[in-house]
């Protein structure tokens, strides 16, 4: 677990430096359990960080979500480091945007927190649908502690744990410059038997599947947006000339839209799951990305964010690539 | 018009009678809610909290054909929305039709939009109560909703347990009890009191509130505050909390062909994406987050009110519950109310 | 029934063929009258490595129920590795559509040199009987949504 | 009533290039292919109208010519985007459509006795335009005309024709600018603001309307207030991104307005505490 006081005092260390122009962490959320991202300008702003398993946003969107205004006539642009606070798997995030050179590893300054798994939102506010809050989650052993309203609840770490931290392979960042706790060791690993699963069944299947998965979407782009990988700053969904996706929403166009998500981030998805958990018609996303991210394994020996001077996947070959496919 | 009584056992029943029209209820896609035009009543799933989408998609729908034509051929064929026939939306929530009744003053201001008002008038709203509020995030009581509000339905079915009462609101809505006649009984004398105690019991379960009062008179005058920054440095830009809320409306309009054959459509578009004010020339008057931001915030509970009187929210709470990153908007009117 | 549509289904396969090699091929099976079926729609590109794997979703968007992908044979492309980027790429793009439901038969890709007219002729055979046994392409095509 | 949204068909009578360059801007004359759309067809000097071409859309555009050209619409549209784009590539004879007259007018009436100085920069002469031409139709109804306008080179002026018309016809004042020296140029050399002050038109009884680029709007409100104007002579025009044209889609807003319904015109008074409107 990470201490709350140290973290505040790296914090205010942090951003007390005149190179450092601001800290993104997390802070409590407005109701229930949750957390929040949090934009730390000044030292005085410290005390409402917070770290907990309910600290679920993966903070590497942040440094290539900024939208830069052009810099007025006569002033300098704002060089200074963004300093950021990230678990194990929003690491990668940052190793594979700057494996692409999204920008300078001196342009950031990464604060690690050793993760020992965050909670599923969805799955807490199933449990606890009336708690205004503020909530509470700590880890305790093997068990989330939920302290609210002067109750205190022990569920099995099991029943709330996130999906996605259930076959997580770096629990430790794998870049960064001060580490708020010990390195936790690994605790799981990933079979993809989900993906299997999916793999052996029918074509028909398969395609009623995921029809019925896509009729859904309303495509509000939040997969997009919140995504640390999708950060071009002309998307081909929004482009009109030529217009690759058509704004209109049906099975036709949503199908499109995923197949062409997904792709665009084969080899580059780096499995933090935001995509899936910000689905407002819950969209299993993480199913689409995941075969490409097994595929990219097995095919290419590939495994995105974790290698700083990793060659992009599509941009490379080998000349003995499988083509055991080819005509 | 008097209230009748619906036991829940003929509910079933009922939708097999409304299954003539395009009858529209709750339907569970995994386990995500949604309104869906549905064939067998056993589709229907009632005991929900609310839907993720609102029902606003049923008379506006997410894409919508304007008109039609053929690639060298000049006639315009204009999409004939009586076409569509007469819809019962059954079991929608009263702020989701309340947010119809809001939505109503745009699309009949000035210049009458035929689509959206055509598809109103074949629409036949029959609402049920929350007993329990649906997400903790409700607070349709701060802006003159109820968890038992009548506005813009025509039909609200109170829940008592173990049966409905038919509440008759509007022309439509006793036609829909004559069409419902053999289904329906005369309800029992307490029911109408009863019902009205428990309204106060469910509105006290609302935990969230907001003082409206003031706020659309304050909104311009805190243009320039640094609070604007403050609430949207988290936001991502994506389009939940305006295509999930039942009284956004903005729409964009493209032209789409295939195989020589086009229309003309509008879809819904949302203020929070960065190209939606963005010029031809690569001007945007919103470059930023913070920009758009101020101006979905200032849009509903400021220059709507100021034309039409109302606050284009109803308090349903799905922009909070669903919002990735906890943008809330309650917090951002509390600041807003305190800066 | 079932049976006699199948054989009357005539599908419509989209070819991109690369101007060097598989374009060439394609002609040299045209100039010398080799018979091959004429299902096919070829749109010449660069490169095999010019085609975008959107290219693909589009075609079978807009009717296509089969797509070829051709380009020259590792180590011959005229960009050096046009060939090799597309070959990872539509490997991934032929797995995944085959995830979601799209049968892989209908995304195909093959290595046909300028002189090799009688593969061609090949290539669109098979491409074209796959495509037969799966059928229409039914899944996510513009002209089934009514407008 | 008449579905909103469906546009009218019309011919191009004739079309021709105003400005060379990327950003060339093209003149349409356009007319109704049913001549009964005449009959109910009535617009006023500002008023705009969405011009497109169905299977690539529609853009908001100001109808420059004057209800007193009769006969015909005229547009000026400058090469930016997807539509204008291809609007660019038709010519004399094709077809377009034309959805219209919406938003609201300059108020002709209200000036009539009163002297009128329009000043544009660049494609902004596009909405003066027919207030010019109303105002020398109609001469004996108005005061003194002034013209004032610039673009960065004297290549880059529309209506390059009308101008030495007016020049020379002598029922207006006429002042034009380049930004650079150029050569056989032989008016004034600056941007339109400072040729506003070298014109500096009295305010007594006078309308001024300006309409050009947003930096160069904002100088001439300033240089009209330094000349005496209050607000509520001054009237501009404002535009933004718009798709329904009637209120509806929402995206024109400039805090509670709707500049497709409730603009284009607006007088100084009404939008000098709106921040959004020179955003």
């Amino acid at each position: 677990m990470v201490d709350v006081s140290k973290l505040r005092e790296t914090a205010r260390e942090i951003i007390s430096r005149e190179d450092v122009r601001e800290l993104i962490g997390y802070r409590a959320g407005t109701y229930g359990f949750r957390a929040r991202p949090a934009f730390v300008y000044d030292p005085g702003e410290v005390d409402q960080l917070i770290f907990n398993p309910a600290c679920v946003n993966n903070l590497a969107t942040y440094i290539t979500l900024e939208e830069k205004l052009p810099v007025p006539r006569g002033q300098e642009p704002d060089l200074r480091k963004v300093a950021v606070m990230v678990k194990g798997c929003d690491s990668r995030a940052l190793v594979q945007q700057m494996a692409e050179n999204a920008y300078e590893r001196d342009r950031i300054l990464v604060i690690g927190i050793p993760c020992t798994g965050v909670v599923d939102m969805d799955k807490v506010q199933a449990r606890f649908p009336d708690v205004l809050g503020p909530g509470e989650i700590s880890l305790e052993g093997d068990k989330f502690v939920l302290i609210f309203d002067g109750r205190r609840e022990e569920i099995p770490k099991e029943e709330l744990l996130a999906d996605k931290c259930k076959r997580c392979r770096f629990p430790t960042p794998l870049v960064y410059d001060v580490l708020l706790d010990e390195e936790v060791a690994p605790f799981a690993t990933d079979d993809y038997s989900d993906v299997e699963a999916l793999e052996s069944r029918s074509q028909d299947e398969k395609w009623a599947y995921w029809e019925e998965k896509f009729s859904r979407c309303i495509r509000c782009y939040s997969c997009r947006n919140v995504c640390p990988m999708c950060y071009c700053n002309d998307c081909i969904l929004d482009r009109l000339r030529p217009q690759w996706i058509r704004r209109s929403v049906d099975i036709s166009e949503n199908t499109a839209f995923h197949i062409a998500r997904a792709y665009h981030l084969a080899g580059r998805c780096i499995q933090c799951g935001e995509c899936q958990r910000v689905c407002p018609v819950e969209i299993p996303l993480m199913e689409l990305n995941r075969k490409l991210y097994k595929d990219v394994e097995e095919l290419y020996d590939f495994e995105p964010g974790v290698k700083v001077d990793a060659p992009p996947l599509l941009s490379s070959y080998r000349p003995d690539d499988p083509e055991d496919f080819i005509l | 018009m008097a209230a009748k009584k619906l036991s829940k056992e003929k509910v079933g029943e009922v939708l097999q009678e409304l299954s003539k029209f395009r009858l529209i209820t709750p339907v569970k896609s995994d386990d995500v809610v949604l309104f869906r035009e549905i064939a067998d009543p056993k589709e229907a799933f009632l005991e929900y909290g609310n839907s993720t989408v609102p029902p606003k998609k049923v008379v506006f729908p997410q894409t919508e054909t304007l008109f039609r034509f053929t690639i060298g051929n000049p006639e315009l064929r204009e999409k004939n929305v009586e076409e569509e026939g007469t819809t019962v939306i059954f079991g929608l929530r009263p702020c989701d039709a309340r947010a119809m009744s809001i939505v109503d003053k745009l699309f009949s201001w000035d210049y009458e939009d035929p689509y959206y008002l055509k598809r109103r008038e074949l629409t036949t709203l029959v609402g049920m109560t929350c007993v329990q509020p649906p997400s903790i995030n409700c607070f349709c009581t701060s802006l003159q909703g109820s968890p038992f509000g009548k506005d813009g339905l025509d039909v609200l079915l109170v829940d008592m347990g173990d049966h409905f009462l038919f509440q008759p609101l509007t022309e439509k809505g006793a036609r829909m009890e004559e069409t419902l006649a053999s289904y329906l009984e005369d309800a029992s004398p307490g029911d109408v009191e009863r019902a009205s105690s428990m309204e106060e019991e469910a509105k006290g379960k609302i935990v969230r509130s907001i003082d409206p009062q003031g706020i659309a008179e304050k909104l311009p005058s805190l243009w320039e505050d640094p609070l604007w920054k403050r609430v949207s440095d988290a936001c991502l830009g994506c389009g939940i909390c305006t295509f999930l809320c039942p009284t956004c409306h903005c729409f964009d309009m493209q032209d789409e062909v295939e195989r020589g054959e086009g229309r003309r459509a509008r879809m819904w578009d949302s203020c929070m994406f960065c190209e939606y004010t963005l010029h031809a020339s690569g001007h945007n008057p919103r470059p930023t987050r913070k920009e758009r931001t101020r101006n979905r915030i200032s849009h509903k509970y400021s220059y709507y009110p100021k034309r039409f009187d109302v606050i284009a929210c109803v308090g349903c709470g799905r922009c909070i519950s669903l919002c990735p990153v906890n943008i809330d908007i309650l917090e951002i009117l509390e600041q807003v109310v305190e800066a | 029934m079932a049976e006699a549509t199948q054989t009357d289904f005539q599908p419509n396969i989209v070819a991109f063929l690369c101007n060097w090699c598989s374009y060439a091929g394609a002609d040299l099976a045209g100039t010398s009258r080799t018979q091959y079926p004429s299902n096919v729609r070829v749109i010449r590109v660069m490169c095999s490595g010019r085609v975008n794997p959107m290219f693909v979703v589009n075609a079978l968007q807009e009717g296509a129920d089969g797509v070829l992908v051709s380009g020259c044979h590792p180590g011959d492309c005229h960009y050096m590795q046009g060939n090799y980027y597309a070959r990872r790429r539509f490997k991934l793009m032929r797995n995944f559509l085959e995830y979601l439901g799209i049968e892989p038969e209908r995304v195909r890709m093959s290595w046909v040199s300028a002189s090799e007219g009688a593969k061609w002729k090949e290539v669109i055979e098979e491409v074209v009987e796959g495509v037969k046994a799966v059928g229409p392409m039914n899944k996510f095509q513009r002209r089934q949504l009514n407008w | 009533m008449k579905n909103p949204y469906i546009p009218y068909e019309a011919k191009i009578l004739e079309a021709w290039y105003e400005t060379p360059g990327d950003r060339c801007i093209k003149t349409f004359k356009v007319t109704f292919a049913d001549d009964k759309v005449w009959e109910t067809w009535s617009h006023r000097p500002g008023q705009c109208a969405m011009v497109g071409i169905p299977g690539v859309g529609e853009s908001m555009f100001c109808i420059s010519s004057s209800p007193t050209e009769k006969g015909y619409l005229r547009f000026s549209i400058m090469k930016v985007g997807k539509n204008t784009t291809a609007i660019h590539e038709l010519e004399a004879g094709d077809t377009i459509y034309v959805r219209g007259p919406l938003g609201n007018w300059f108020p002709m009436d209200e000036w009539k006795g009163k002297n009128v100085v329009t000043i544009g920069g660049g494609i902004g002469q596009a909405p003066l335009r027919p207030v010019i031409q109303y105002i020398r139709d109609n001469r004996d109804d108005y005061g003194e005309l002034t013209v004032i306008y610039g673009a960065r080179t004297s290549a880059d002026h529309c209506f390059k024709d009308e101008f030495q018309d007016m020049m020379a016809c002598g029922d207006c004042c006429c002042h034009l600018a380049v930004d650079v020296e150029e050569e056989n140029w032989p008016h004034f050399v600056g941007f339109v603001p400072q040729l506003l002050m070298e014109v500096s038109p009295s305010p007594e009884n006078t309308i001024a309307v300006t309409c050009g680029p947003p930096i160069m709007i904002k100088f001439v409100l300033k240089n009209l207030e330094k000349l005496g104007f209050t607000p509520d002579q001054i009237y501009t025009t404002l535009e933004n991104r718009m798709k329904c044209g009637i209120g509806k889609c929402g995206r024109c807003n400039v805090g509670h307005i709707y500049i497709c319904k409730d603009g284009p015109v607006f007088s100084y008074e009404q939008i000098k505490d709106i921040p959004e409107a020179f955003a």
